[in-house]
């Protein structure tokens, strides 16, 4: 496989051996399964929408993987996360519970949200998960609450912000990235660049050949990895939470992936071709760590069975769990 | 008369004003090669081409800007924001520039532009992507709003609106898109702020905007086999507001029940309700005015809360009944 | 007791707070060193420092967002909106977020913190320094509005928003900062979502918000000596309002006049016209409802079309004297 | 005078001989008056507000009328402007007639504004001046769509905006000159740094040394220039628009200045040294100017008592002109 066209000269090249032994084989392996289980749900969540079996939308991961799984596994316990509508990803590698994730996807009471918030706004409080936004940039103001709230608490815990490259056209960005720099919060600001905001390719939208280069805009470290590279991301994002630990402020790391289905359930995709798609799956991010892992094809049919059992069980799981009764409507809306 | 679908008809009343005056044009999120989140551009940049259906990067008061600055200076752009939640980062642009140019320049300007956003809820969309806001602009003076509850009224509305020399949001509706009508092929305009007698009837006075027009017709359907005639009358425009066949409706039925989607509390029904009683038709009141509104909750995602959490069919139907049903 | 101003009565309250509770940080834009636009944080930072009295680059949906994230993770924020024409830009944050995270997450976050702004006009600040928006965060489930009339509320009502658990937007006026009234030293609570009859009266209700409680207070002396005992309710919470009181005094006088300095269009005073419309109460009016509001303007420059352009006095008094003599 | 300790090796050195002989002995003392003109309507305006004559607030802007000057020089007729809330200078440097904005001032019937908008708000529509803005930031997405529609039409016009070193940090900001940039929009940014946003200093507003830095996010070019220095800030105003005429987009130019005065009409000024402010003052940019013509005191003084004298009138005109009529409150909502 040709990993190299990815990967552009001034986008960060990680040192994988380093990385490898640093993370040993047991955890790389554990990511692969991960990020499976991310796939699978995925895949379930489109079958489940196909078959009429879910309302609303959604918006699929499948491809962006390792964002999800290199940037959660450089976080410690007690960081907090904010991400964003395709965050399907994000929230189980955090390390939520699949079951509770199905449940919610599902609209059912004893989902995270108790059915209320859905696919776009699954949060996990116990776990400082603070949610998925509707909001293209709707949780990076937030961001700077919660990072000025570790400040001072001085609790070195650090925030994850998770957004697309769409949302970096939006104002809230501006003003938060500025306010983290000026206070030096410790957020971590991962704008996950999959090439397109809905139909919108970051060619047209931009005109800067990388989205990191923004950073510059708030005196504060800008860098862009290849985000289909798990050991990349991790990096970035282990450096950049040490820093903002060390109270060093924040960073904006970007992370170059792609979106393999439509931007939702709706989308005929007519704003790119079958091959570009095609180019980019062949990238694919979970295959990648498998041949750095050198796992043969039956060891790695093993972890994708194993991940859709995990998926099969948590449809059971929501499938027989209760609805919101409807008495409880006016429910949760004042404390 | 062919019937076309409520989509459909704006994407007519676009293609025809563009088609005669070219100080018309579109820009929004998505609304070039996608066709627009709910499909209402669809097939314009085919025919106008980038430079008049343009795809912006997700930045509500940049659109909102745009609008105002193409407006000041001689076109009439048609924005869309692409859930009308969102237009809560235009507000700015909208409710300190747009509304108040022309007065803070003594009258010396105007901001001719619309800004289309669908609102509402019944998509499984949960609680960021179903607002019903309409009264916050209703609220501004020197804004328009506009709200079809019917493809005939989506593409006269629309067309009027894009003639008119102020600013107009356009408020539309995610459940309308799919709903089909008659709609005339030709040009034709629904003149602003005149309020529309849906169905007569003499035993009561439904107001309704929007979706809510569709659900009161259905319920008034029901009631006139039950024997109740309910006149059905639907503002359309709701700023400026006509509230002349409103108060006359009143007069004749003496009860009145005030239906929208948008929550309840401090919206446009208070307005409706507060016109009624302190006009003349107060005296002609039988019962105590009725508003049927959203529930005091953000919309949730779960299927059955979200059908609950806005009017139906059978909470108008319930409502018309106990109104007629009270003596006083 | 004691006198002293209602912006020094929330200086008081955010004094006393951030002593008793180090969750309380003040973030706005010039609060520190300035003081504050109008004053009411002047001195805090040398009290309590730059951590707990922030000052912020111009940025009001990073304001909110900032008050957001901190009360989500064990802080109770107090921000400020340096004028309330402002929050037009952070709307986003307190209508998509702040006000429905509690919701879509289940129930299982709170969002405890208050945003401070001075609404109003009367300043000479013209058309974007002077609205009146809280009826758009009254139209918004999982808001709390407070709007206080008097020093001794506006302490006491801050202590109690600022306990509250809930996104409090606190809307103080700019024409009421230097008014004086009894304020006690100590701490104490107006608690939210109750209703004040401020005066007692049986030949009208009004009902009066904000700074209108002032001038119906002012009204009400001359209408006394005119042989008219006006009974002047002031909501002080707009939401969740407290609608008991209002009605039991309609129910007692049968006449009603609401008073705001909004735009009377969309405003509040239709909400409290509607629910005394649709409540028992309806059957004890004899004579319609009115209500004095806004004119339908942004706010002019001028100094005398500016003191037109909202109700005073002299328009209450006409009013409330009108409503009086009519017969039923 | 030391006007080296002002300019930074980064901000732009202009070429001072070759830009006076372009523009000629005339022109630039008709600089010196306007400029003085300027200088005389603020302190008037001062004036008037503490005789108790005007209602409302006003924003000085004395010590900066050579960034007003400097940029509307450059500009050509039929070019649009849209400046912001410190705006008086930029209006009366774009020719407007200083009767007019002296009525509207005093909140006159036959004011630019009838009366109705106020030191905030003063446009001049025919002049193309679409308007000062009581909004920080309000302007900026306006130029935008103003650039569109010159764009469309074709006609070599330009948008000048004119905000302050607070407004770069509002969202709008950022947003517009993304937008600007991808699509190469005939728009000038011109943002007067005068050190503070009401008492907020741009040290602590912002964590990067130049405001111009921030045109690296969006792909254009961005300058810094000494804005006491007239013929610095027409000359980068100059090429910035030639560049936008021939459609090649949008540029950030900063103009490093200094607010002499208070904030707005009740500013303690807590925020800052005395000893600051004098520093400034000595660096008076039509002292500037003056100065380079080799003007003597005398041909100076003869040019600041014609300024006042021109101010004077204006005070009468505005004095005698009428009050807006109660009975049309109503009007000028809905076109
Ligand atoms: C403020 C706002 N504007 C528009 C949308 C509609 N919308 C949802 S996702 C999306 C594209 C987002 O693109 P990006 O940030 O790149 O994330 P991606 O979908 O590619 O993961 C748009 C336009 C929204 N949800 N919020
Ligand atoms: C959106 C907004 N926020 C706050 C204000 C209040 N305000 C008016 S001017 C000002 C400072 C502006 O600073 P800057 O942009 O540097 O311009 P300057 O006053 O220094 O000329 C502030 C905070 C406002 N008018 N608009
Ligand atoms: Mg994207
Ligand atoms: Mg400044």
């Amino acid at each position: 496989m040709e990993w190299t066209t990815l990967i552009e000269s001034e986008v960060y090249q990680p040192d994988h051996k380093r990385l490898m032994d640093e993370l040993g084989e047991t955890r790389l392996r554990e990511w692969v399964l991960r990020m499976n289980i991310i796939r699978a749900f995925e895949e379930k969540a489109e079958d489940l929408f196909a078959r009429g079996l879910v309302h609303g939308t959604m918006h699929l991961s499948i491809g962006q993987e390792a964002v999800a799984v290199g940037a959660s596994s450089a976080m410690e316990k007690g960081d907090y996360l904010l991400n964003h509508h395709r965050g399907h990803g994000h929230c189980l590698a955090w390390g939520s519970d699949v079951n509770l994730m199905m449940a919610e996807f599902l609209g059912k009471e004893n989902g995270y949200c108790r059915g209320r918030g859905g696919s776009m706004h699954i949060a996990n409080v116990e776990m400082n998960n603070l949610g998925a936004n509707g909001i293209v940039g709707g949780g990076i103001p937030i961001s700077v609450g919660v990072g000025l709230s570790i400040k001072k608490r001085k609790t070195r815990q650090v925030c994850l912000t998770i957004f697309g490259d769409g949302a970096a056209n939006e104002g809230a960005f501006h003003e938060s990235l500025n306010m983290a720099s000026i206070w030096d919060l410790p957020v971590v600001y991962l704008c996950e660049n999959n090439q397109y905001a809905m139909s919108m390719p970051v060619q047209k939208a931009f005109n800067i050949r990388y989205i990191s280069q923004r950073a510059a805009a708030y005196g504060i470290p800008g860098i862009t990895v290849d985000g289909n590279d798990v050991l990349a991301v991790y990096d970035a994002v282990r450096s950049a939470a040490e820093r903002a630990r060390e109270g060093n402020g924040p960073t904006l790391i970007e992370a170059i992936t792609y979106r393999w289905k439509g931007h939702s359930k709706s989308d005929r995709q007519a704003y790119r071709t079958r091959d570009e798609v095609k180019e980019w799956q062949a990238r694919d991010p979970i295959h990648r760590l498998a041949h750095l892992l050198e796992m043969s094809e039956a060891e790695y049919e093993e972890i994708v069975t194993k991940a859709h059992a995990i998926i099969e069980e948590a449809v059971e799981f929501a499938n027989a769990s209760p609805e919101p009764d409807l008495s409880t409507i006016l429910e949760g809306v004042y404390a | 008369m062919r019937e076309i679908t409520y989509v459909e008809a704006i994407r007519e009343a676009l293609f025809q004003k563009m088609s005669e005056d070219e100080t018309v044009f579109l820009i929004g999120e998505d609304i070039g090669v996608y066709g627009g989140a709910f499909g209402a551009t669809a097939g314009l940049i085919q025919q106008f081409g980038e430079e008049r259906v343009m795809d912006t990067p997700i930045s509500e008061a940049g659109i909102a800007g745009a609008c105002i600055g193409a407006a000041l200076t001689g076109f009439r752009p048609v924005g869309e924001i692409q859930f009308m939640d969102f237009v809560t980062l235009s507000m700015e642009q909208l409710v300190l520039q747009a509304a108040k140019i022309r007065f803070m320049f003594g009258g010396k300007a105007k901001v001719p532009f619309v800004l289309r956003m669908p609102g509402g809820s019944g998509t499984g969309a949960a609680a960021q992507h179903s607002e019903s806001l309409e009264n916050w602009f209703v609220h501004v003076p020197g804004l328009k709003v506009v709200m079809p509850s019917t493809p005939y009224d989506a593409k006269g509305l629309l067309i009027a609106s894009i003639e008119d020399d102020n600013p107009v949001i356009f408020v539309e509706h995610k459940l309308l898109y799919k709903i089909k009508g008659p709609v005339p092929e030709e040009m034709y305009r629904v003149p602003l702020s005149k309020s529309h007698v849906v169905r007569p009837g003499k035993d009561l006075t439904i107001v309704a905007t929007s979706i809510m027009v569709q659900r009161a017709l259905q319920a008034a359907e029901q009631l006139a086999q039950e024997g109740i005639e309910a006149e059905i009358i639907d503002p359309r425009t709701l700023r400026p507001l006509d509230d002349e066949p409103i108060l006359e409706s009143v007069v004749k039925t003496g009860k009145v029940l005030i239906v929208h989607e948008a929550v309840k509390m401090g919206g446009f029904g208070g307005e409706i309700a507060a016109r009624i009683a302190e006009s003349p038709a107060f005296d002609y009141l039988e019962a105590p005015i009725r508003r049927l509104g959203g529930l005091d909750i953000p919309i949730p995602y779960n299927r059955t809360l979200e059908y609950h959490a806005v009017p139906q069919v059978e909470n108008i139907l319930e409502e018309a009944r106990n109104l007629v049903a009270l003596k006083v």
